[in-house]
């Protein structure tokens, strides 16, 4: 299976019956496509809507309906339009139940870097920091490494999204929970071993007794 | 009185320097015939507030590639390298802030409120140069108010009036900087007779704009 | 004629058209029945409508259209209805171009009291503290004097509704502007001498030369 | 989800000393069943947040009657001298709020904030206890966020899953308390089909509503 998919099915199963869910550009995206039955969770679109949906097909789309990245989507039945004040009280007022983002790192306090690399990538914090600083839970859904550098490390060293604790983060290697003691190793990828998940985090993890494997279908 | 104007004559009303709020989130909402015409009259200087600048070629983005603004404040500009390029050049100043802040930003301009106090960005480089306010134990940012000269909504209806309504998530920041310009000017896609948006469907109230941007007539062509 | 209905006139000849107007409870509401010819104002009630207008008819009358002391109005066309953050965004954003108000007391700095008697009435200020610190005109229509003292005073000794100075007093004896420089009487009422105005007034005013006499029809 | 509930229920999850705001203006849009219900079943102690207090046996008048409420905060309660009787009393604990302020604090709690800063009450005995910030060389009040054990909301329509709309002058405070309510329960005119209200006339997302009162069913009689 493709690490991005691993990740989004895994993510996927997080999210509840009822709950508000915001998505992040890329990766985050996907978790959309891998929603367990009967699960009927409203999506936000932070420019602006609840109840987004897929493009319903060719020629529906409308230039007054895109998610944020600007991107054609559609609307469910029963969805609403939020002006950005009121999009952002819902993110900041903690009535979003769950975000799900991507990331550059997560480290051991569990605070996220994920929107700029200095002298290099500007692209601005879009509604990252109020995503990660309002919501009610918060998943990071990354790659466990870049260019063979563990993104989960010690201490961030590129700028922070938000110095809240992210509640949980999903890799290709392993499901990770940031608590007031430090990351918990809660589960590793299909045929990874803990061993494999230490050797490739530089930040320290607290191993439990048991640590299953991720069940994906 | 009637508001309506020609594109022409509303970009005639903007003078080179003016600092201008501009609907829209990707081009979506934007106003794009006034955006063509500040581009075709050459106006330059221009300080934007927008939540981004699109792509090359596309709302906002046109404005960046004739570089009629020498000053954008956003949240995010990741989408348009032409912006990216500007910035790192010296061409252009570029503030970025929060999402949820710059709106709010707007809203306490357009509302005379000395400011919004958001948990957002505390403890990282967006707090940079601004007072933290402790409410009850708890940290807040002091995002201070903006208003500009000059507020340029798209809108999917006007009344004669100048009620407008918008489309799905092209309304984003139109009616909080319908709020937050010395002068409104509404780019509506229709102008309907007055009572055809009804008083609970009405999401800019008429005396918020000053302006509106007249119909493009096809007589049936 | 009767003072209110003076006042109400006097009042009325600062409405211009296309101006947003609040008009207090009480006298103020007054104003609305005396408009000039061809004046058209958009009246808003802070509670939550522009383009309130008098009840429409014996049997039209709403349940769930009412004006901020829950008296029965009726809407004209162009209507627009507001929540109580928007309808305040309106008032305290500069966007409201007149209101017009009771009063207790002006002083010589053109402070206004009118919410309340410590001991005997305290009704709450309801929306007049923000009318009066956001509109670009306030007017205050009142009597001169109450149960033989003037309300136009040297300073107020009821607690202020604001500290701004209103634009202009309204009286059944005279029309006063507030300045920096002091209280500037601007016109006597019908049939009133100057110094039958400065005799009837606590505050000191400033008497320019020709102070002519309201034009009421 | 099926989120309509009798009153009895909405009022069973109520307890005694609980926290309420309470839309409506003069009664105007207050949820008058829900209201009716706390009366009968005996509710104490309550803290109520609302504009006013309407006038005796009218909306929330009907609760301070019933001696029903500790503490209210509000704009205005000049128009119920029941209200004030108490107040004089001793019975009853009345904050008085600047009305605009009052809806910018429920509004601050509902959307995470940490209060609003307006010029309104500056100088005044309204600003009495209150930190004064200046935001360059302008004095606001720092007025604290509001938020509650529970939002009652008067509503014109809501759909089946509870999105909700209002009419004219009984919108008022019932969206922002749609923000600000732990626990918020919606008691609308009519119940609708989804799609009934479309998406750009929804005023309160469904999100924010967590129980409706159901329709009175009346069998056409």
């Amino acid at each position: 299976m493709e690490d991005k998919i691993l990740i989004a099915k895994r993510v996927a199963q997080e999210l509840n019956s009822g709950d508000l869910v915001n998505l992040g550009i890329g990766l985050p995206t996907l978790v959309a496509s891998y929603l367990p039955k009967d699960t009927d969770v409203y999506f936000q679109s932070e420019n602006g809507i609840i109840g987004m949906s897929a493009v319903p097909g060719a020629g529906l789309e409308d230039d007054d309906l895109t998610d944020a990245g600007g991107i054609f989507i559609g609307a469910l039945p029963g969805a609403c339009s939020l002006d950005s004040c009121m999009s952002f009280s819902l993110i900041r007022g903690g009535h979003l139940d769950l975000t799900v983002l991507g990331g550059l790192q997560v480290d051991e306090k569990g605070a996220l870097a994920n929107w700029m690399v200095p002298g290099k990538m500007v692209p601005g914090m879009g509604g990252g920091m109020d995503l990660t600083t309002g919501a009610k839970r918060v998943i990071v859904a990354m790659t466990h490494a870049a260019k063979g550098a563990s993104k989960i490390v010690k201490t961030c060293t590129l700028p922070l999204t938000s110095v809240r604790r992210v509640n949980l983060v999903v890799t290709d290697l392993a499901v990770i929970e940031p608590t007031e003691e430090g990351l918990v190793l809660k589960e590793t990828a299909p045929g990874i071993t803990v061993d494999q998940v230490i050797a490739a985090t530089e930040a320290k993890l607290i191993i439990p007794a048991q640590v299953p494997e991720m069940n994906i279908a | 009185m009637n508001k309506a104007i020609s594109t022409t004559q509303a970009v005639e009303m903007i003078p080179d320097g003016a600092s201008l709020m501009i609907g829209g989130f990707m081009g979506v909402g934007s106003p794009r015939r006034i955006i063509e015409e500040l581009v075709r009259q050459g106006r330059k200087h221009l300080t934007v507030i927008a939540n981004d600048s699109a792509r090359p070629d596309v709302a906002i983005g046109k404005l960046i590639d004739a570089k009629a603004v020498d000053r954008l404040i956003a949240s995010h500009i990741g989408t348009n390298p032409e912006t990216q390029r500007q910035m790192i050049a010296g061409e252009l100043k570029v503030d970025l802030c929060p999402q949820g802040s710059l709106a709010e930003r707007i809203r306490s301009g357009g509302a005379g409120l000395g400011g919004a106090l958001t948990p957002t960005g505390f403890g990282t480089v967006a707090a940079e140069g601004k007072t933290v306010i402790q409410v009850d134990g708890k940290d807040f940012l002091l995002e201070k108010p903006l208003t500009a000269d000059f507020a340029l909504l798209g809108a999917r209806r006007a009344d004669y009036r100048g009620n407008l309504d918008y489309s799905l998530t092209a309304r984003n920041f139109n009616p909080i900087m319908a709020l937050a310009g010395k002068i409104v000017i509404a780019e509506p896609n229709e102008i309907v007779p007055v009572g055809v948006i009804p008083p609970d469907v009405v999401i800019t109230p008429h005396v918020l704009v000053d302006y509106m941007i007249e119909r493009r007539q096809t007589n049936g062509r």
